[in-house]
């Protein structure tokens, strides 16, 4: 084994950490929140710099590299909490995309990693308290889709939808979901776009009749592999946010006095802090076992998945917190960055299936002799 | 030992339920029950409610226009208040300042103030805590200089909550920069007067209560000191030792969780075994600080060093967090959706009443830090209690 | 409301708090837990105090106290960790009679208040799970037993049980169960005695086809009597144990020197303590919530005395791990006091119902709507 | 990067796991993995079986009769092992004492004690803590006093594992008594000299691994000091770095997760869907914690500051506790019954797989406590790495 960065792996991180530095300080990132949340250049940027397609091989339009190449991206990402996108653009939908072997996948993948175009995929359901099989949404013999969706994040900036449907089954079977390739402004399309508390966008999306192209007939599946890579990444970003909010409160703390003493000094603070520390590598062994067993049977694939969502859940939830909690008073003002550190880390347990949800699928096989 | 409540008091509190549901506007309750920060108007309309039926000062004196109630009413008062969605009202002015007056102050102070107030006509802004003192209070910096009949006031308050709103401002100043917590006097301030500039802070949960006011050459007229000079820090421990029974806020957190219990049957996540363990578990914590604050309330007048108050400070603060999270996650995918304060129409989707949940999530981190962070609570219950 | 204690009460707590000074100082009940776990003597002492009745009516033989003097005392036993089964006997059993309404059992009750007699309860089974009405024992129409009860504590020392069997219904109904009493050595009744981690004894018990005394032919009522009871007074047992413990650990932290400095001067010690006073009066506020209310309606009380196990199991498990951890290696030897601390509290979460079993009856009232 | 084992390990495992099914009898590993302490004659047995095949010393260099494995063949072994129920060998002197010997040792001192320790001819124990030293082994106060061919040894040892069947005691002694850390030596104490008291300590889980060592003018002969004088808590050091990786004790955890899993569905406790979650949370701790063992392993050489022996030893220690936890709630009402070490017949009614289950969760409340402290470790974390 070997957890070392490779040449190529230690560019990309280098040239994200820097790009950054210099577009992507606290203030700016702030701006971009309350404004529309998205920048075209910064997307530019990341198709230029070949960041679109970290994951993918050459022949699918990337640098050549995988799931380990997204995930280091996704790490600096986290740091700067970025809002652009990235992951549900071009790691859960790409590799949705990937997953469904459609004759027009690679093209469209292609053209996600040269920025030319944004798909996103519209699978989540209110009623689906993440069990990822949850499809209520329905497609006619004809392909007319009828249903909502909900937390499509990163629609307000898409042009395509992938939209899983239900041809036949009961809500919650793996099998009779079909994925549709839908135009965001197509007839039937219906979008309601709101922000989110870390300063994301995402839309709630009726569709009433709306037609699309059939990508896959079973799509679970895809639906499956998509998610798979999203967790990762989505762990890969928590690990980059939770790093940079321990510093963060590591360095205030080495300069906040109070009684006399800088609060660095008190042992419970300290500790603390050790604790901090503690989950975030806690979390990062977690994602490098799962991201090496990404390739492994998806039964398998899934526990790995859950084990990672739990522990991602419960660092994330601790580290913000109490990232929070050392600041004292300025931490809970929107005009200090730790504060966005905690919502962002707070989000990240409740996405894509929370850390209990994932707790639940963990257990479900223990008890049936797991 | 007598471990149950008179129910003589059942009887009032039907009364005050009764009440409630007449004189509470529906629209008021919902809007409260929503959880956001309380609207001025809400406020101000709520006071003169109460004003009119006597009950705006639960907790005052007969003599200074209190309803006479004994603690067991102000209690089951508040309780049934926050139930029933009634908006905030001038905490700071009713429960911390009005004390101070009525106990320290001269006839004449009662009498400037003490009225407006109950009436609704004035509102308070309460100043202790400073940039640099933290939970710190002796190391306050904030200075006021007699000068003829005046004191001019400079320094710097941070989270002065709704000062934005207030009419006058109460603090905590020094009077003698030598001296620590003997230097400290308890002043009243005009909020217009000039010299006075209030900027607006807000919290991670995008509204805005918390402020800072700058004290830049302030002056009051000196009879605008409470009690004695140097003597303030006294008065406010005094106060704040009176209302360490209520640290846990029963209230709210009973809210909190009966809001909770609803969103999570609204939303069927209350069908997840493991989520309802979880909010179980924060039901039992309720209980048994529940009755630590009655244990509190009934042992006031006993004089241990018992630290009640910094037990119920922590653990009511943590089950307030804790009961936002769940609050949150009974949300489902609707957990992380901004739903912008004071907006009525054009909301993202989702449940209406769980509109302010993740506002008042992202707030409430505060409560475990101030008042005394819940460390440094931990520490007076070591240091006092325990003698470590 | 009134917490302080009256006469009546400050007389018990005070004459339990001398005795057990004089008699039942750590190494003299050492030697008792790994000798036969039980002093005549001193029951006769419980008797002639009046203890064994603290809890009861003077027609039913007592002092004319009720529950809380009994949890008073109980609170006194568990500071010094009583093994004689106060509770089993003068609690558990002497309740559940009393919830009969039968014709003997006020003066069974006389006879156990006054020493003459040892009853205890044999209704536990190794499927109940934290289930009260889980009965599977069975009893035929002519009033023979049949079945396994298990941790009956104290039967070692009685010379009559009450069995729970069921003449109808199935393992679970709450009506349909009987009660009768057995003497110890009737013909079928079978008994394999132990010993506890916390030094007391408990039996298992067969019964094949033994033959008792029908004492209530629906008994499910005087069950919860007699168990509301005891998880009181074991709730009080437990406060009086944790606060012990937290004071030894107090004492003793203030004395042990590490890297020059007394324990208590780390402040992540101070803490920690804090906490175990913090978790110690959470118990007793949950306790005298449930005392002040023990004779509200069924429904109502099992909710309460659910909380209240709920927070006595969390809080006896954090006092007395942490009880140990600030001893260092001390705390793990058996010829040292607060180890035995530890075994009392870890066992007073599991017994009459775990802290998780009831945690689940309080969870499955709220889904109820509650 | 590369985030897998390599495959060609599995054949590995399966050759150790054929063996293991092959030459460990039956009842030694049912009585191992009822987990009681192992006794003095399974050990034995156990070490000459392993001495047969050559695979006594695992980690053991090949010139000094080891199998020649790699780290990750040690690691496969061991947990291999664990889970195959094989009894405790002697741990301190195959991982501890015997590196120190052949690193710093003469070829003499290599020659009279490796190949007898390896053909389990003889038995070590260690002597690291002092009775007023617990976590701070710097404040170390038995004395070696160099007389003439000898050193005269006075002083306690205490918490030292299984010494009441040892030959030989591995101590750190202090020989210059004015220098704090830099006047440790590392010496071999003859167990059963003149001057040797071994008193055992009996654990609350009622078993006897522990002993309190008196040493009083017990003599050595000056070349039972391994390596320089003054230099012993440099090679203490030293391994217990080399060990940091494997803090977090994954092979035992593995395999005690394993039997809680086991025992629950014995129990039906299983099916209680709440035991089952905790459960769960445990398997996702152990397999992050796994992986973390592994980067260690793996970035050994790395030499960083990063302080991944603090944190495994945090929460590996924690989550054996939380099992043990575990698994005497799946017992039930057998949870809290006193199974008597060593005992084969009229053994108290419970499944037997549960029967050891008790004294090793009472026992393991040491594990936070001893090779540092929990407390000790968040201190070194803190201080080493967040420079705080």
């Amino acid at each position: 084994m070997d957890f070392a960065l490779d040449e190529m792996q230690t560019m990309i991180k280098d040239s994200v950490a820097r790009w950054a530095e210099k577009e992507y300080d606290f203030e700016t990132r702030r701006k971009l929140a309350v404004g529309n949340g998205f920048s075209e250049e910064h997307w530019r940027t990341f198709a230029e710099m070949g960041w679109l397609g970290a994951g993918l091989s050459e022949e699918d339009g990337g640098l050549g590299g995988g799931a380990e190449e997204s995930a280091i991206l996704a790490e600096e990402f986290g740091k700067v909490l970025l809002l652009e996108p990235y992951l549900p653009v071009a790691v859960l939908a790409t590799q949705c995309l990937l997953g469904t072997g459609h004759a027009g996948a690679r093209e469209l993948v292609q053209a996600i990693a040269a920025g030319e175009t944004r798909v996103v995929l519209a699978h989540e359901e209110v009623k689906a308290m993440g069990v990822l099989s949850h499809v209520s949404t329905s497609a006619g013999s004809d392909g007319s889709i009828n249903g909502v969706k909900t937390l499509v994040i990163g629609a307000p900036f898409a042009s395509k939808l992938i939209v899983s449907a239900r041809t036949s089954g009961e809500a919650r079977d793996q099998s009779g979901i079909a994925l549709y390739l839908v135009a965001i402004d197509a007839p039937g399309v219906e979008r309601k776009d709101y922000r989110l508390a870390d300063g994301t966008r995402a839309s709630e999306i009726s569709f009433r009749g709306a037609k699309g192209e059939l990508i896959a007939a079973d799509g679970f599946a895809a639906l499956d592999r998509g998610y798979a890579h999203a967790l990762v990444n989505l762990a890969a970003e928590g690990v980059g946010a939770m790093e940079r909010a321990m510093w963060i409160t590591r360095d205030y703390i080495k300069t906040r006095k109070q009684f006399g003493r800088t609060l660095n000094e008190f042992q419970v603070l300290q500790h603390r802090m050790a604790d901090m520390l503690t989950e975030l590598e806690m979390t990062r062994s977690a994602l490098y076992r799962a991201l090496g067993q990404l390739d492994t049977d998806p039964a398998k694939r899934r526990l790995n998945l859950a084990a990672l969502k739990v522990q991602l859940g419960k660092s994330a939830r601790f580290v913000g917190a109490q990232a929070i909690q050392l600041h004292g008073g300025i931490g809970v003002t929107e005009e200090y960055s730790i504060g966005h550190y905690f919502k962002r880390l707070t989000f990240i347990d409740s996405v894509y299936g929370s850390g209990a949800q994932h707790l639940k699928i963990l257990a479900k096989a223990i008890q049936a002799g797991n | 030992m007598k471990l149950q409540i008179d129910p003589k008091y059942d009887a009032f509190r039907e009364e005050v339920r009764a009440w409630l549901k007449e004189a509470l506007p529906a629209d008021m309750a919902a809007r409260t029950l929503q959880c956001y920060h309380t609207t001025i108007e809400d406020r101000r309309a709520w006071s003169k409610i109460l004003a009119a039926k006597g009950w705006a000062g639960p907790a005052w004196p007969k003599q200074y226009g209190g309803p006479g109630w004994d603690e067991w009413q102000v209690m089951i008062f508040e309780e049934e208040c926050y139930l029933a969605g009634t908006p905030m009202v001038d905490e700071a002015g009713f429960k911390l300042c009005a004390p101070v007056i009525w106990t320290f102050g001269t006839d004449e102070q009662k009498q400037r103030w003490l009225p407006p107030l109950l009436a609704g006509d004035q509102y308070w802004g309460q100043g202790f805590s400073e940039p640099n003192a933290g939970s710190d209070l002796a190391s306050l910096s904030t200075r006021a200089v007699r000068d003829g009949d005046e004191y001019v006031i400079n320094g710097t308050k941070i989270w002065t909550t709704d000062v934005h709103y207030a009419d006058l401002i109460f603090c905590l100043v020094k009077t003698d920069p030598e001296a620590k917590q003997r230097g400290i006097s308890f002043v009243i301030v005009d909020a217009k007067a000039p010299g006075v500039t209030i900027r607006p802070i807000i919290d991670i949960g995008e509204g805005h209560s918390l402020n800072e006011v700058f004290l830049d050459n302030v002056r009051i007229p000196a009879d605008w000191l409470i009690g004695e000079e140097n003597k303030g820090w006294g008065y406010g421990k005094l106060l704040l030792d009176n209302e360490r029974a209520y640290s846990a806020e029963i209230p709210r957190n009973k809210r909190t969780l009966a809001r909770l219990k609803k969103l999570a049957h609204e939303t069927g996540m209350i069908e997840d075994e493991g989520f309802a363990l979880r909010v179980a578990e924060a039901e039992a914590d309720l209980s048994a600080l529940e009755f630590m604050t009655l244990r509190a309330m009934a042992e006031k007048a006993g004089g241990t060093n018992f630290p009640v108050g910094s037990i119920l400070k922590i653990r009511g603060s943590e089950l307030l967090q804790k009961l936002g999270g769940l609050q949150v996650e009974a949300l489902g995918p609707y957990g992380a959706v901004v739903y912008p304060h004071g907006a009525t129409n054009d909301m993202p989707p989702g449940p209406a009443i769980g509109h302010g949940v993740l506002a008042d999530f992202m707030y409430r981190r505060a409560v475990t830090i101030y008042g005394g962070s819940n460390e440094i609570q931990r520490t007076i219950i070591a240091k006092s209690y325990l003698e470590l």
